[in-house]
This record gives C-alpha cells, sequence and structure tokens, in this order.
C-alpha cells in the first residue's frame, strides 16, 4: 500500500517549476557518507477498484431486498439484510458512498463540467432509482444503511397525524432543493454536512453531529423512519418513482379480506383503508378547489419564483467565497475590529478586493437565479401536494400508499392470509371468525 | 364491471408508459453524465500546501478524533540543521531532546542525530505519525526557515467524507479535490528540490 | 401487557409461560444495556468536553514552570520536573484519546445489545390483534385531505414567512460596493465648481458683490478660468487637436508670442482672453493675450504692496517669481505673486485692488495658485514649518480685496493649489500640505475634515472625480479619500478608501476620472490606477522629465515634457502614445484648453497648438 | 388490551420526548460551526506563538525610517551602494540605480538573474565598477552600466549570494559549495576559504539555505556569515579563522532560527548591521559583536508590509538585503515588497533634512 515518494510526481507538476521564484537558489541537502535520503511514506488512498466492489454489493443487496420482499416476503429476511447493510455500509464502509449523498455528486457535475463524477458513484445514484421503478422502494427497506439504523430503532412506533405527516412530508423537497443548489454551485455538500448517523458509522465526528444523530434516534423509537419520511432527499426521489412500480409489495399475498388487522401495523403510515364514495357536497367542493388550484398553480409557482430572486443574498451566505468577501468588506469599512484567519489568508494572496467583491457579487447573481428556481420547486411541490390533496382514489382493499411504503414487510404478519400462507393458522377464517364471538367477552 | 376493467387497463397502460419514460430518461440521463465524465476519477481530498497558513482546523474539524492531516517531512529539503526551528521551541535554552526544548506539543518530531560534517553536527528529523495531530506547530516554525515540513491528509486515514468537513471549515480555502491516482500534493518549492535530487 | 388473555390450552400455557421468561430477560437486557450506553455516553461526554474546555497539554502549572525555567535558565531540579510533568501530560493525552475510542466502540456493543434484547421483547410480546367491529362506513380519505390541505398551505405559508425573513435579517455588505461603482463611470466630464448656480447665500450678498454678474457654472466650464481648468481637474472636453507639432517648422501651431516676464505660471483663457503672469525680482506684471491672433493686448504692472516693498523672497530659481498661476471669474484677473502679493485687474488692464499678504516663509518660493468660490479668491498660504504657525488659508472679497476669513493652518510650506468641490451638496476647499489634507468650508473657513497623510515636500494639488479625492506627494503615498467625513479621517477606512505607493508625483496633479486615475512621476513615469480599488493598472514611461501636469482633452492625455509633449491614448491594460509635440524650448507649465486650442507657455513664448 | 394495534396514537409523553429530541436537535444544528471562524480552536500549547517574538521593544529601535520607495523590480535579490550614495537594487534581469529620493538614474540589463552584486567605493582603485553575482559566475559592469568583464564559472554547484571587495582581491560567498572564492580583479581565482573538500585554511560553513553572506571590514579582516552556526566570523585573506561572534535565538539579541543572518554590512566605523530572514530584524552590533539596538523589526517588512508570498506560510523569502551608505544611513532592501527602506539613527534626522533642503 505504500510506496516511496519519488516516482509519484515525476512529471506532473514539472511546469509550475518554472514559476517557482527562487527555484534555481534552492540548496541540495548535505550529502552524508553512509546516511542515504530517507523517503517519506505516503499511504496510498482506498483503491478504486474497491469502488466496484461496493457497486456490486449494492447491486446484490438490491436484488435480494426485491426478493425477499416481493417474492419471499420475508420480514425476517429483510430484517438481516438490512443489518448486513448497515454493518457493511455504516460501519465498514463508513456511511461515505451513499446514494442519498450522490444526488450532489451529480448535480455538481451537471453545473460544473470540470466536475467529473466517477461511475461508482453514479451507479449508486441510478441503481436504486431504477430498482425503485420497478419494484418500489425496496433500497429503503433493507440497503440504505440510514434506513436501516432507523429500521432498527423503531421499537414503539406511535401514529403521526395524517395532517403532520403530510405537511412535514413536504421537507424533503424543500431540503433536495437546497441540497442540489448547494451542490451545484459548489458551495458545500450539505446532505453529507448534516448527515445525522454518519458520525456513528464513523464512532467519532462533531459533538454536535452526534447529539443531532442520538436526537434522530429517540425520535425513531417512537416515529418511524423519521430522517427518511420527513429530511431524506433520496427519498423525495424515490417516492414519486415508487408509485409507477411495476411491482410493489402487497400486504395480502393474494386477496384481500378487508378483515383489518394490518389497520394499524405500518410504524411509517403507509397503509390505506378502503374508500368510500365521498358525499355529493364534498365531491362538488372538491372539483371545484381542483380547478381553482390548476388555474392558480402555475401563477404560484411563478410569483415565488420572482420573490426567490430575493434569497440570492441569504442562500450565498453559505458559500465560502461570499462569506470572505462579507467580512473583507466589513474590516475594510471599519465596521469590525481585527481580522480573521480567513480575511488573513486573503490579504496575503495579493487578490486585489475589488476582485474579491465581484466575485461575491457574481456568486449572489448567481444564488439570485438559484433561489428563485428553488422558490418556483418549493411551491410546485405545494402546489402538486395540494392538489394530490383533492384527487380522491378508490380503493377497496387495504394497501400500501407506493410512495410512503418503504417495503420493510412489518404488516406482512398481521394479515391472516400470510400467516394462513405461512402455516402458522390453518386458515384465514381461524383469526377472522373470531371477533364476533369474543365481542362479547371484552 | 366493463369500465372498472378498462379503467384498470388504462391505469396500467399509463403506468406503464411513465415507467418506461422514466427508465429511458434515468438511462439516459445517466449515460449522459458517465459520457461527459468521460473516466472520471475517484477523488480524494487534499491539502495545497503552498495555499495552507497552517491555522490549525485541521487538527480540531476532521469528523475522525484523530485528525487525517499529519505534518510530512520533505527530506530533499531539509538541510538538517542542528538548530531547527521546526523542532526547537522559541525560548530554547539547549539543543538537546529535552521536552522543555521541544516545540511539539505531542512529541511526534524525531530527531537523530547523523553525523557531523565540516564541523556541523547534521541530523535528521522525522515525524512519529501516529503521535502527530496535525496541529501544524512545526509546519509553522520550519516555514520561518527552510520549510521542508508541510500538511497533508494522510489517505490511510482519511475516509474521504463526501464533504470534507475541515475544507469547509479552512480559512485560506487550501482543500481540494485531487484524483484519486495522485492523491498527495508537494509544495512547488519541495517538488524543485526533489526533481533536483533526481536529476 | 401483563394482562395476557387467559391460557386456552396446556400446550398454549407452557408456551407463553416460555415466552414470558424470555420476553422478561429480554426486556431486563434491554434497560441494563439502555443504562450502560447512558453511563458509557455520558463518561465519553464527561471526558470529550473537558478535553476542549481545557487541552491536557494545556496545563496551567505546565506552564508556569517553563515560566519559571525561563527565568532561571540553569535549575536542573526544575528541568526535571518539567520532564516529569510534560511526559505526565503526553501520557494524559493519548490515554484519554484511547479512553474515547474505546468508549465509543463500548457504546457500540453496548447498542447491538440493546436493540436485539429490546428487539426481542417487542417481538415477543407482538400478538395479532383482534379485528374491532366493522366500523360504519367512514369517508376518512376526505377529513384527512381536507385537514392536510391546511397543514400544507401552512408550511407553505411558514417556508414564505421564513424567506422573507432570512432576506430582511441577512443583508450584504457589498451592496454598497456596487452603488458606489456604477455611476458615472462612463461619465469622464469633469464636475465643475458650483459657482452661482443656486441662490447666492447672505455671506455673499453682505460683502457687496453683484451677485448676478457672477459667471455661471456653463460659463465656468465653457472657459478655462484657472491652474487646470475649471474645477482645476486638468480635463476638458474633446476637442479637435493637432496629434502633434512642432515649433520649429510651424505645424500644427497657430501662433506663438513672447512673453515679456519669465515666470512658471500658466495661461488661463476666458472668452477671446488668454492671461498670463510674470515677474522678475523687481517687476510683476498681469498680461493679456488675443486668443485668436496672439496680439498682446496689454500689459499692467502691479506694484509693491506696504507688506513686500523693498523685500525679495528667497526662492529657488526652478519655482521663480511668478509660479502661481492667476484665476478670473470672467469680471476680474487675480494674481499672486512670490512676495506675497495678490492683485487684482479688470480685464480691461486697470488695476482693481492690490493685496499684500507678507512675505512667505517657502523654501523654494510661493507656488500656490488661488482659486475661486464664489465671490471669493482663496488663497492656500502656506509657510515655514507647522511649529512657526504661519499658514493660512485665506478668503478674499473679489471686489475689493478684504480678507473675508483667515484660517490658521498647523503645516508646512507647500506648493499645491487648493480646489472647490461640491461633494453631495457639501462644499469644500481641499487644501493639501505636509502632513495633512484639510478641507474647509468655503463659507466659513471652518475645516471640516482633515487626513494625515502626506509627508515632506508636497507639491501635487489634489484632484477630484466621481465622488473621490485624490491627494498625493511624493512619499509616502496617494491617497483616495471620500470626503464625506468630520474631524479626523486619517484612520478611518470608512473614508481612507485606499492609498497607493508607486511611481508618485513630486510635483505633477495627478489626473483622475471616474474609473482612473493617473499620475505624472517627475522622471517620466505615467501610471494608472484604478479609481475605485487603487489597483496599479499600468505604466507609461518616457525619457523626458516633467513637471506639468498632464491634462485629459477628450479621450486623450497631455504631458508635457522638459522637451516634448507626448499625447497619450490610455486604455483598460496600457497606453498608447499617439502623438508628439516639440516647441523648441523647455516646458515647466501647464497647458489651457479653450475653443479647440491648447496654450502653452515655454520658457520664452507662449503657444497655440491648433489645427490653423 | 387484546386489541392493542402495533401503531399507537401517541400519548403525551411520546410528544413531549419527540418534540424535545426535535429541539435539541435542531439546537444542536444551529449551533455548529462549519465555517471555522469561531471554531473550536487549539489550545494554546498546540498554536506557534511568535508574535511575542516580532514585538520590538521601542526603547531598543534607534533608528527612523527616512525615505521608502518601490524599486519596481518583481524579483528583488541584492542592495549595494554606489558612488554618491546612489542605490543600485538588484533584481530579475536588472540592476536599477536610484538616488535617495527614488528618482530612477539608470538601469543595468542583465542576461541572468543578478544574486548579488558589490560596488567599488571611492577610495577603490576601480571605484565606482559593479561586480555582480549572475549565478554561478560574476560579470563586471562600469559605473555606467557598460559590460567590462565575464568572469568564468566558479563550479558546477555554485550559487554566489554575496560579493565583498578588498583593494585588490574579490570575494564571492558561494552557497552552493559552502566556501567563499577569493579572486583577484581580475577575475583569476586565488583561492577560497571553507568549503567541504577543503582549501587553504580549511574552515567550515554550515549554509542550509541560499544566504550566505561577506562584508570587507575596516580592521583588514573579511567577515564571512558561518549561517548555520549562527555566527558572524573573521578570517584573513590566507582563510585563517580569527575570530567569531553572535548565538542563536529567538531574543532580540541573538539570531533567529537555523541559519542567520542572511545578510550583513559593516557601518564607517566597523560596527555591524544585520539582517535576519524568517523573522526579519535588521539589527546593529558592536565591531566585537556586542547587540546594541535595532533598526526595524519585521512590522516594518515582508507580509507586515503587504508582501505576497507565493506560499502562504513559507517565510524563507521573506528576507531583507541591508547596505550602509556613506552618511551611515542603512539601506534596506525588502525582498519580498520589493522596496526600499532607508533608516537614520534617530539622533542624526536634523541633518536629513538640512540635506534634503538642499533640493
Amino acid at each position: 500500500m505504500r510506496r516511496p515518494l519519488g516516482i509519484l510526481f515525476a512529471t506532473a507538476l514539472l511546469g509550475l517549476l518554472a514559476a517557482g521564484a527562487g527555484a534555481q537558489d534552492l540548496l541540495s541537502r548535505p550529502e552524508i557518507d553512509g546516511h542515504a535520503t530517507p523517503t517519506a511514506e505516503f499511504p496510498e488512498p482506498r483503491s478504486a477498484s474497491l469502488e466496484y466492489g461496493d457497486v456490486a454489493v449494492l447491486a446484490l443487496a438490491l436484488g435480494l431486498s426485491v426478493y425477499l420482499a416481493l417474492v419471499r416476503r420475508s420480514r425476517r429476511g429483510l430484517f438481516l439484510l438490512a443489518i448486513g447493510s448497515l454493518a457493511y455500509f455504516g460501519f465498514y464502509r463508513q456511511g461515505c458512498v451513499c446514494a442519498i449523498g450522490s444526488i450532489q455528486n451529480v448535480a455538481l457535475a451537471l453545473s460544473d463540467s470540470s466536475y467529473g463524477v466517477s461511475l461508482a458513484i453514479l451507479a449508486f445514484f441510478a441503481l436504486p432509482l431504477v430498482a425503485t421503478l420497478f419494484f418500489g422502494r425496496t433500497f429503503c427497506a433493507a440497503v440504505c444503511p440510514l434506513g436501516a439504523i432507523q429500521e432498527l430503532f423503531a421499537l414503539r412506533p406511535v401514529k403521526v397525524p395524517p395532517w403532520l405527516d403530510q405537511a412535514l412530508g413536504l421537507a424533503p423537497y424543500v431540503y433536495l432543493g437546497a441540497a442540489v443548489v448547494y451542490a451545484a454551485t459548489g458551495t458545500a455538500f450539505i446532505i453529507c454536512e448534516y448527515d445525522p448517523f454518519v458520525a456513528f458509522f464513523r464512532l467519532s465526528g462533531s459533538a454536535n453531529m452526534l447529539i443531532v444523530g442520538a436526537c434522530f434516534l429517540v425520535i425513531g423509537l417512537f416515529i418511524g423512519r423519521p430522517y427518511c419520511r420527513y429530511l431524506c432527499p433520496y427519498g423525495a426521489l424515490l417516492k414519486p418513482l415508487s408509485r409507477l412500480s411495476r411491482w410493489h409489495v402487497r400486504i395480502p399475498p393474494e386477496e384481500c379480506i378487508n378483515c383489518r388487522l394490518c389497520e394499524d401495523s405500518c410504524p411509517y403510515g403507509a397503509i390505506r383503508p378502503p374508500t368510500v364514495k365521498q358525499s355529493v357536497a364534498d365531491r362538488k367542493a372538491t372539483r371545484l378547489r381542483l380547478v381553482l388550484l390548476l388555474a392558480l398553480s402555475p401563477l404560484i409557482v411563478a410569483a415565488t419564483g420572482w420573490a426567490g430572486r430575493g434569497l440570492g443574498v441569504p442562500l450565498a451566505r453559505l458559500h465560502p467565497e461570499s462569506q470572505l468577501a462579507e467580512r473583507v468588506r466589513l474590516e475594510e469599512t471599519g465596521q469590525v475590529e481585527g481580522t480573521t484567519d480567513a480575511s488573513d489568508a486573503f490579504y496575503s494572496t495579493g487578490r486585489p478586493r475589488q476582485e474579491l467583491y465581484a466575485a461575491a457579487l457574481a456568486l449572489h447573481e448567481r444564488f439570485a437565479v438559484a433561489g428563485m428556481l428553488l422558490g418556483g420547486w418549493v411551491a410546485l411541490v405545494i402546489a402538486v401536494k395540494l392538489i394530490h390533496t383533492n384527487l380522491h382514489r378508490q380503493r377497496t382493499e387495504y394497501s400500501a400508499e407506493r410512495g410512503n411504503c418503504v417495503s420493510c414487510g412489518r404488516c406482512f404478519w398481521y394479515c391472516p392470509a400470510e400467516q394462513a400462507r405461512l402455516g402458522l393458522i390453518e386458515n384465514v377464517d381461524v383469526v377472522v371468525k373470531r371477533p364476533a364471538a369474543e365481542k362479547g367477552e371484552s | 364491471m366493463t369500465s372498472a376493467t378498462n379503467r384498470q387497463d388504462r391505469r396500467q397502460f399509463l403506468g406503464g408508459g411513465a415507467r418506461t419514460v422514466g427508465a429511458m430518461a434515468l438511462a439516459g440521463f445517466s449515460g449522459f453524465l458517465a459520457g461527459r465524465s468521460g473516466k472520471a476519477e475517484e477523488t480524494v481530498w487534499q491539502i495545497d500546501p503552498d495555499v495552507c497558513t497552517t491555522c490549525g482546523n485541521c487538527a480540531t474539524y476532521c469528523v475522525l478524533d484523530e485528525s487525517a492531516v499529519k505534518a510530512v517531512q520533505c527530506f530533499d529539503l531539509c538541510a538538517m540543521c542542528d538548530p531547527c526551528p521546526g523542532y526547537f521551541d522559541l525560548s530554547h535554552q539547549e539543543r538537546t531532546t529535552a521536552a522543555e526544548n521541544q516545540l511539539c506539543p505531542t512529541g511526534a518530531v524525531l530527531r537523530t542525530f547523523i553525523a557531523e560534517q565540516a564541523g556541523v553536527p547534521r541530523f535528521e528529523y522525522y515525524i512519529e505519525e501516529k503521535d502527530c495531530i496535525g496541529c501544524g506547530k512545526c509546519v509553522e516554525g520550519c516555514a520561518m526557515m527552510n520549510g521542508s515540513l508541510y500538511l497533508q491528509v494522510r489517505h490511510d486515514r482519511c475516509v474521504n467524507c463526501n464533504q470534507c468537513a475541515i475544507a469547509i471549515a479552512c480559512p485560506s480555502q487550501a482543500f481540494r479535490r485531487v484524483p484519486a491516482s495522485q492523491p498527495y500534493l508537494m509544495k512547488k518549492k519541495a517538488l524543485a528540490a526533489t526533481q533536483r535530487r533526481g536529476s | 401487557m401483563t394482562e395476557s388473555k387467559p391460557p386456552q390450552n396446556d400446550r398454549e400455557t407452557l408456551h407463553v409461560g416460555r415466552v414470558a421468561a424470555w420476553r422478561t430477560a429480554a426486556v431486563r437486557s434491554s434497560y441494563v444495556a439502555a443504562v450502560f450506553i447512558a453511563l458509557v455516553a455520558l463518561l465519553l461526554l464527561w471526558d470529550f468536553s473537558g478535553r476542549l474546555v481545557k487541552d491536557p497539554l494545556d496545563s496551567d502549572a505546565y506552564r508556569q514552570l517553563r515560566g519559571q525555567l525561563a527565568g532561571s535558565p540553569g535549575d536542573a531540579a526544575l528541568r526535571e520536573t518539567i520532564r516529569a510533568e510534560d511526559r505526565r501530560l503526553r501520557e494524559d493525552y493519548f490515554r484519554q484519546r484511547r479512553f474515547t475510542r474505546t468508549g465509543a466502540w463500548l457504546a457500540l456493543a453496548g447498542a447491538v445489545v440493546l436493540l436485539v434484547s429490546a428487539k426481542a421483547a417487542v417481538t415477543l410480546q407482538r400478538k395479532l390483534p383482534a379485528p374491532l367491529p366493522a366500523a360504519p362506513p367512514d369517508d376518512r380519505e376526505t377529513r384527512e385531505s381536507n385537514a392536510a390541505r391546511w397543514t400544507v398551505a401552512g408550511l407553505g405559508i411558514a417556508l414564505v414567512g421564513a424567506a422573507v425573513l432570512l432576506r430582511c435579517t441577512i443583508r450584504t455588505e457589498l451592496a454598497s460596493v456596487t452603488a458606489a461603482g456604477s455611476p458615472g463611470e462612463s461619465s469622464v466630464a469633469p464636475k465643475v465648481d458650483p459657482a452661482a448656480a443656486g441662490p447666492p447665500p447672505t455671506a455673499a450678498a453682505s460683502t457687496g458683490a453683484p451677485s448676478a454678474a457672477l459667471p455661471s457654472a456653463e460659463e465656468i466650464a465653457a472657459n478655462w478660468p484657472r491652474f487646470r481648468g475649471p474645477g482645476g481637474l486638468g480635463i476638458a472636453p474633446a476637442m479637435d487637436l493637432p496629434a502633434a507639432w512642432d515649433a520649429e517648422s510651424g505645424e500644427g501651431i497657430c501662433w506663438k508670442a513672447p512673453v515679456s516676464l519669465p515666470g512658471n505660471s500658466s495661461p488661463i483663457v476666458w472668452g477671446d482672453r488668454l492671461f498670463l503672469t510674470g515677474a522678475d525680482e523687481q517687476r510683476r506684471v498681469v498680461l493679456c493675450y488675443d486668443a485668436a491672433e496672439g496680439k498682446q493686448l496689454w500689459e499692467t504692472a502691479i506694484p509693491a504692496t506696504p507688506e513686500s516693498e523693498g523685500k525679495v523672497p528667497e526662492l529657488s530659481e526652478d519655482t521663480g517669481f511668478a509660479a502661481p498661476t492667476p484665476v478670473t471669474d470672467g469680471l476680474r484677473v487675480y494674481a499672486m505673486f512670490a512676495n506675497g502679493d495678490v492683485a487684482a485687474v479688470d480685464f480691461e488692464g486697470k488695476l482693481v485692488w492690490t493685496k499684500g499678504l507678507g512675505i512667505p516663509k517657502n523654501i523654494y518660493g510661493h507656488a500656490s495658485s488661488p482659486a475661486m468660490w464664489r465671490d471669493r479668491v482663496i488663497v492656500q498660504f502656506d509657510q515655514a514649518t507647522p511649529k512657526d504657525q504661519l499658514s493660512r488659508l485665506i478668503a478674499l472679497d473679489a471686489a475689493t480685496g478684504e480678507t473675508v476669513w483667515s484660517t490658521p493652518r498647523e503645516v508646512a510650506n507647500s506648493w499645491p493649489s487648493p480646489i472647490v468641490i461640491d461633494h453631495e451638496g457639501s462644499q469644500q476647499i481641499i487644501a493639501c500640505s505636509d502632513p495633512f489634507v484639510i478641507a474647509y468650508n468655503p463659507a466659513d473657513g471652518k475645516e471640516i475634515w482633515r487626513c494625515k497623510c502626506l509627508r515632506q515636500d508636497v507639491g501635487p494639488s489634489p484632484t477630484y472625480a466621481d465622488g473621490i479625492l485624490y491627494v498625493t506627494s511624493e512619499f509616502p503615498q496617494m491617497t483616495a479619500i471620500r470626503p464625506s467625513g468630520t474631524g479626523d479621517i486619517t484612520d478611518n477606512d470608512e473614508y481612507v478608501l485606499w492609498i497607493a505607493e508607486d511611481n508618485l508625483p513630486d510635483t505633477c496633479s495627478p489626473l483622475a476620472t471616474a474609473r482612473h486615475v493617473y499620475v505624472l512621476a517627475s522622471y517620466g513615469y505615467l501610471t494608472c490606477y484604478d479609481a475605485k480599488s487603487g489597483e496599479l493598472r499600468w505604466e507609461w514611461e518616457s525619457d523626458d522629465s516633467y513637471t506639468s501636469s498632464p491634462t485629459m482633452v477628450g479621450d486623450l492625455i497631455y504631458v508635457f515634457g522638459l522637451e516634448t509633449c507626448a499625447v497619450i491614448s490610455p486604455g483598460g491594460e496600457g497606453a498608447e502614445t499617439v502623438g508628439k509635440g516639440t516647441l523648441g524650448e523647455e516646458c515647466l507649465t501647464t497647458p489651457a484648453v479653450h475653443g479647440g486650442r491648447m496654450f502653452i507657455r515655454g520658457k520664452e513664448h507662449l503657444f497655440c497648438i491648433g489645427k490653423k | 388490551m387484546t386489541n392493542q394495534p402495533a401503531v399507537r396514537p401517541a400519548g403525551l409523553g411520546v410528544i413531549v420526548v419527540v418534540a424535545t429530541a426535535a429541539l435539541v436537535a435542531g439546537l444542536a444544528v444551529w449551533l455548529i460551526d462549519r465555517s471555522g471562524g469561531s471554531g473550536h480552536r487549539l489550545p494554546e500549547k498546540f498554536v506557534y506563538q511568535i508574535d511575542k517574538y516580532k514585538q520590538i521593544d521601542p526603547g531598543l529601535l534607534a533608528y527612523e525610517e527616512v525615505f521608502c520607495f518601490d524599486s519596481g523590480l518583481k524579483d528583488a535579490s541584492a542592495v549595494a551602494i554606489g558612488l554618491e550614495d546612489r542605490i543600485f537594487a538588484a533584481g530579475d534581469r536588472s540592476i536599477r540605480i536610484f538616488d535617495s529620493r527614488g528618482g530612477r538614474l539608470a538601469a543595468i540589463e542583465l542576461a541572468a538573474r543578478p544574486s548579488c552584486l558589490a560596488v567599488a567605493p571611492a577610495d577603490h582603485p576601480q571605484a565606482g565598477r559593479v561586480f555582480v553575482g549572475l549565478g554561478d559566475q560574476i560579470g563586471v559592469f562600469s559605473g555606467e552600466g557598460q559590460p567590462l568583464a565575464s568572469w568564468p564559472p566558479l563550479g558546477e554547484k555554485a550559487i554566489l549570494t554575496s560579493i565583498a571587495l578588498a583593494e585588490a582581491d574579490v570575494f564571492a560567498a558561494d552557497a552552493g559549495q559552502a566556501r567563499v572564492h577569493r579572486l583577484s580583479l581580475e577575475g583569476d581565482v586565488l583561492g577560497a576559504i571553507g568549503g567541504q573538500r577543503g582549501g587553504r585554511g580549511w574552515a567550515p560553513f554550515a549554509v542550509p539555505s541560499p544566504f550566505f553572506d561577506v562584508a570587507m571590514h575596516p580592521d583588514g579582516w573579511l567577515r564571512v556569515v558561518n549561517p548555520g552556526a549562527l555566527r558572524v566570523e573573521a578570517y584573513s585573506f590566507e582563510g585563517n579563522l580569527q575570530l567569531f561572534w553572535g548565538e542563536g535565538g529567538a531574543r532580540i539579541d541573538g539570531f533567529f532560527g537555523c541559519c542567520n543572518p542572511a545578510n550583513i554590512a559593516v557601518l564607517p566605523d566597523g560596527r555591524f548591521v544585520t539582517a535576519e530572514k524568517g523573522l526579519v530584524r535588521v539589527k546593529i552590533y558592536s565591531a566585537d559583536g556586542q547587540f546594541e539596538s535595532v533598526v526595524a523589526g519585521p512590522e516594518t517588512f515582508g507580509a507586515a508590509a503587504g508582501a505576497v508570498n507565493e506560499s502562504l506560510s513559507d517565510h524563507e523569502y521573506t528576507a531583507v538585503d541591508v547596505a550602509v551608505d556613506g552618511k551611515g544611513r542603512v539601506v534596506v532592501l525588502d525582498l519580498t515588497t520589493a522596496k526600499i527602506h532607508g533608516f537614520q539613527t534617530k539622533a542624526g534626522s536634523g541633518e536629513s533634512e538640512a540635506a534634503d533642503g538642499s533640493r
């Protein structure tokens, strides 16, 4: 793994030599008989070929997850796979090569052609999306280490009221928008920066992020998968794709008998009951609202997008260049005392202030455009959500809402049909017929 | 009944179409990016030592408890001085390895007598990597003279976060992504010295 | 969960009993694991916070010991103590690091145990729920959708609110950079003295001057009433001047007239008349020429005043007795001489008044030219050293020569000419000297602000463009000042915008436009600085030596050297010499530009450069 | 109880716990210091504390700056004083000649980067001649800049860093070979002092960096800086060590770091002006090596004076060259800013004004 330094740089930076002032003045180190000049050790990073190993593991895990969820319908298998994924992608790979974070690499590669995204990262981005398009969110079920750790911690789940769930469910889209903006502008990869569990995977990290992670786990004891449901930007991509999925886990293996046993078994609030016909008044109101919304949406999106332009300055604040420019300006106009490490470093580069200001102002402009897009995006998401709440779907059986269902398989066990399939009970009637008999007792 | 089936069929058809379009779009998107990135290499984080100001953030901002950044000695640039400003504390009174004379707070710089040459003793200075915490104190001291010491991300320790925490905290923006096949950056001067010896 | 359903049969009882036992075990072990994790986490936290607050290696005791050693270098026992302490500290340090690592692994192990046991407990107590009685059909979907609509809309509004809050609370300090950078970027037209554009102030009225006769701003701008033209800025609008001339061949020269008395003063032009001064040890004259033909119209001798009668000022030959350029308000010409005498002569050559200010104590001789503000003649009369307290800034009534106000200046003798600027509605006289540039209110002579940025012999006059004042001396620096301050602004970065130190002039005044500042060093370097940043843009080099200030006509800069004049076309990256002119004699003065012609005084002649 | 669903409605306790955790998480994120500005800084022990040594006790400052101008060089290397106190600044591929007001008088164009130079003083047989070190060889020019001679290279590894002139001898310090070449005024090699391969009067020089200075002293002995030993040594022309002085240390009376002083100059009365690199200090030592006073400290030069370093942390080229003019003024060329500073003793400042006034 280690090789001496001499050959490493053979000619790579030769061109710089000419620019190096005083290079000709360099003295040779003293030659001492019997003492060779040591060479410093430069350990190499993890080999790139191992990245492809990771991709292979990902593909395997995805396949296994699909098989276990859709074919074997094995909750236990999925659970073990989740532990395995947590061990490999989480603790062994320390959370870094991850589908969630890859969004940003892709966004940066799109906006900055000089940044190349490696095929491994591209695979991490695309494979789960493709799998979801056909099989639903099996990636979330047992492959994603962040999902896995939360899955393990969902010990005592409680119901989140649907109104709250619906509203909080928008946060991932906002987060996704912000993450793409910051990645595409080369500011920072905020998803990775604020990844709550990566500090656990590494068994070290900044105290604050450890606290955040611990808080998420505590919340996760009661609210299933809080990160996945209310923050995960990759989940925001998976949700719509999952709705389109060709095959998707079903709660009953065959036909639903509407026994309602699974009704409250999903910790993630994904099981929807069969619908009843809307009242005429409701239907009218819904239809009216829908027409109104459809007509207004473009306006709302445009207006919010326009208003988002003003966010250029606040958004740019996260960018180091903009930060530096503000600081230098404050120092220049005497509004602050002293200098910071950053402004000191800036001054010693001899770069003119005006150039920095111009760069920062250009950034403000860039972020104003980004803010416009972000505003439009958020408005669009909200509009779609509002339209969504006015679409009345018809369901005749208990089924998993495909967008929210992570294919974890927890509900299988609660289905008498499944129990019958597994041979745990003789037939469905054993369970379903009992309520009438027991009603009087309890 | 028939209408329900029709609706079912229609829904399936629409779903199938959307899926196909989605899959093709994803494939096209990935293909475009893969094509544009070409054989884009994995990248790793590294410090450009010519930009680094040894502010000390490397030692404290790394996600690892013991930073992945450590001091590196460019032996070709080191003049093997007896009074080494990267080894001795500014207030040292004798040139010995005694604790009170040493600059490094963790004692990670090792001083080894090599030979006496032209009446002057020569010493080799090594970085004991397991003890180095990347504070850059020796680097700063050495920079006052020959500047043979510099800070580098050590890739046997670095977990190569997608977003390096030190890179964000770096005041001089010396952290940058470099191709994984050339994971270290040298000072221009050190490079020149290495090449001079090689030639 | 303890009240389970009564067992149905033995097999089930047995089963339930076993399950219950397992479950109890699982629950207990999960409690134990949870407590264990909490303990480890607390320990880690305690250790970690301790490490952050006070590093073990940063021990006070240790530092104290090191301090003692510095006091008593030879103390061997102390050294031993230090070494032991150092060793202890380092060991502690690494022990703590190990502790953190071990603690983290322990916590992880605890978490695994907790998860396994808790999961087991949960699974073991899991029971298939009995179906509830069939509920009446209920449109839950619509109800939930209705509620969700409100929360979603609420969230949307919250987001908009947050955005508005962000937008309002986070402001950029760079806004002022753009504001300062945009206006007047393209205009290089000089800002003229705001003379009689507004109604005359009461102070002016009280002096009894016929205010209606004061020239308008347009009139001033259309003439060349003082040293370096309107405002003293050295800038004239574009006009059709020849790019090359040669006095010997007569090419590009309209006329050439001899000057009866020597002087380093420059010509001024009002309408069709050109005025000049000349003097030697005994005589002082104001000369008037016909600007069109070069014919001398009149010559008025200026008699000595009681203050200067029979005295000869000490001065260097370079400066001469008539170094100050006269100034005019279109009614009279006001001339000043090295002996401290100021005189007003009307356009017909009649002496109106003289005023003696006393023989100046000036090592090279008085050279500062007077300026006009409304109906006042402003004289910067700097002498000797600050200790001598002789320097003054004086306003004389243009009609009578009486002193309106006289403000003492604690500065040394100097040679720049004052300018009057109108900065954001505030009118200021700018007077440079060693060590201050000071702005005065022209109405009462009260100081507005000062900045200590000049040193030694200060020669170049200040100049002003696009809201920024530029003052320079050969050493130590040129300073760009936003003249909006009050009091001493020396170290105030809000007003001192930038300084430059390269190729500074010792006599030539800088030339400024909204974008660039040009300084001409006596040894032939014309240096262009960015007006906003002070960044050096380019240098233009010549072999000649220079005392004349550069003048800009349209887009071209005219720099008169001792021997030749170069016509320079300045660009963003450099300058191109586009023309050259020679007078056939030495030239130390600065040209006047008026009506498509340029007037320049040589050692012996007055030249009019222009197309015939 | 049998109807207990897997997921129950939230109780008050759960809501409180979840809300608290969410609040704590939000707060923790809010309090994260991501920019490194106010961050968890390293404790004092890990910080290189040089500031204390950068400040000079005002009581020790015996000189004040009387002029300062920009040489205009991009890569300045050396300064010397010529006849009539003209200032010769070498750098880039030229030598620029200034008067002490910064007026540029002339320039000598060179084929290579000058590394050092010396101008023969008025009492020298070749008064006014300019000897320039051009890498490994010496070029000789007339005072008007006419090239007179180009002496042969002094060795493959030679890096000339300083030239000193005696009546009939030229001494060239060679950092590459750690020796001082002795040459005749015609360029013939007469011998060498020091050098690892030995020479006459074998003497060791430790030259860890490209700063190695020689100067002639009025007492007739050559002064050579032995930078690695942090000493100034006196040699006879034959290369015999006569005496030495100087010791290392960051304190004001010592020479800082591994290899200092970088440059020296001799005042007319035999006292020394020393210039240290890294921690740039220009100081006065008595003829026998006693520390006397400070001319200027680090606040005047390098980064403090707005220099821009190619390598931000690197101080190696934060160095200055010193020369002394006929009036005893110390002329300092800042190699990083390429500015020429003039210093005069505070007591003698009245004199200079009189001199200036005679313009």
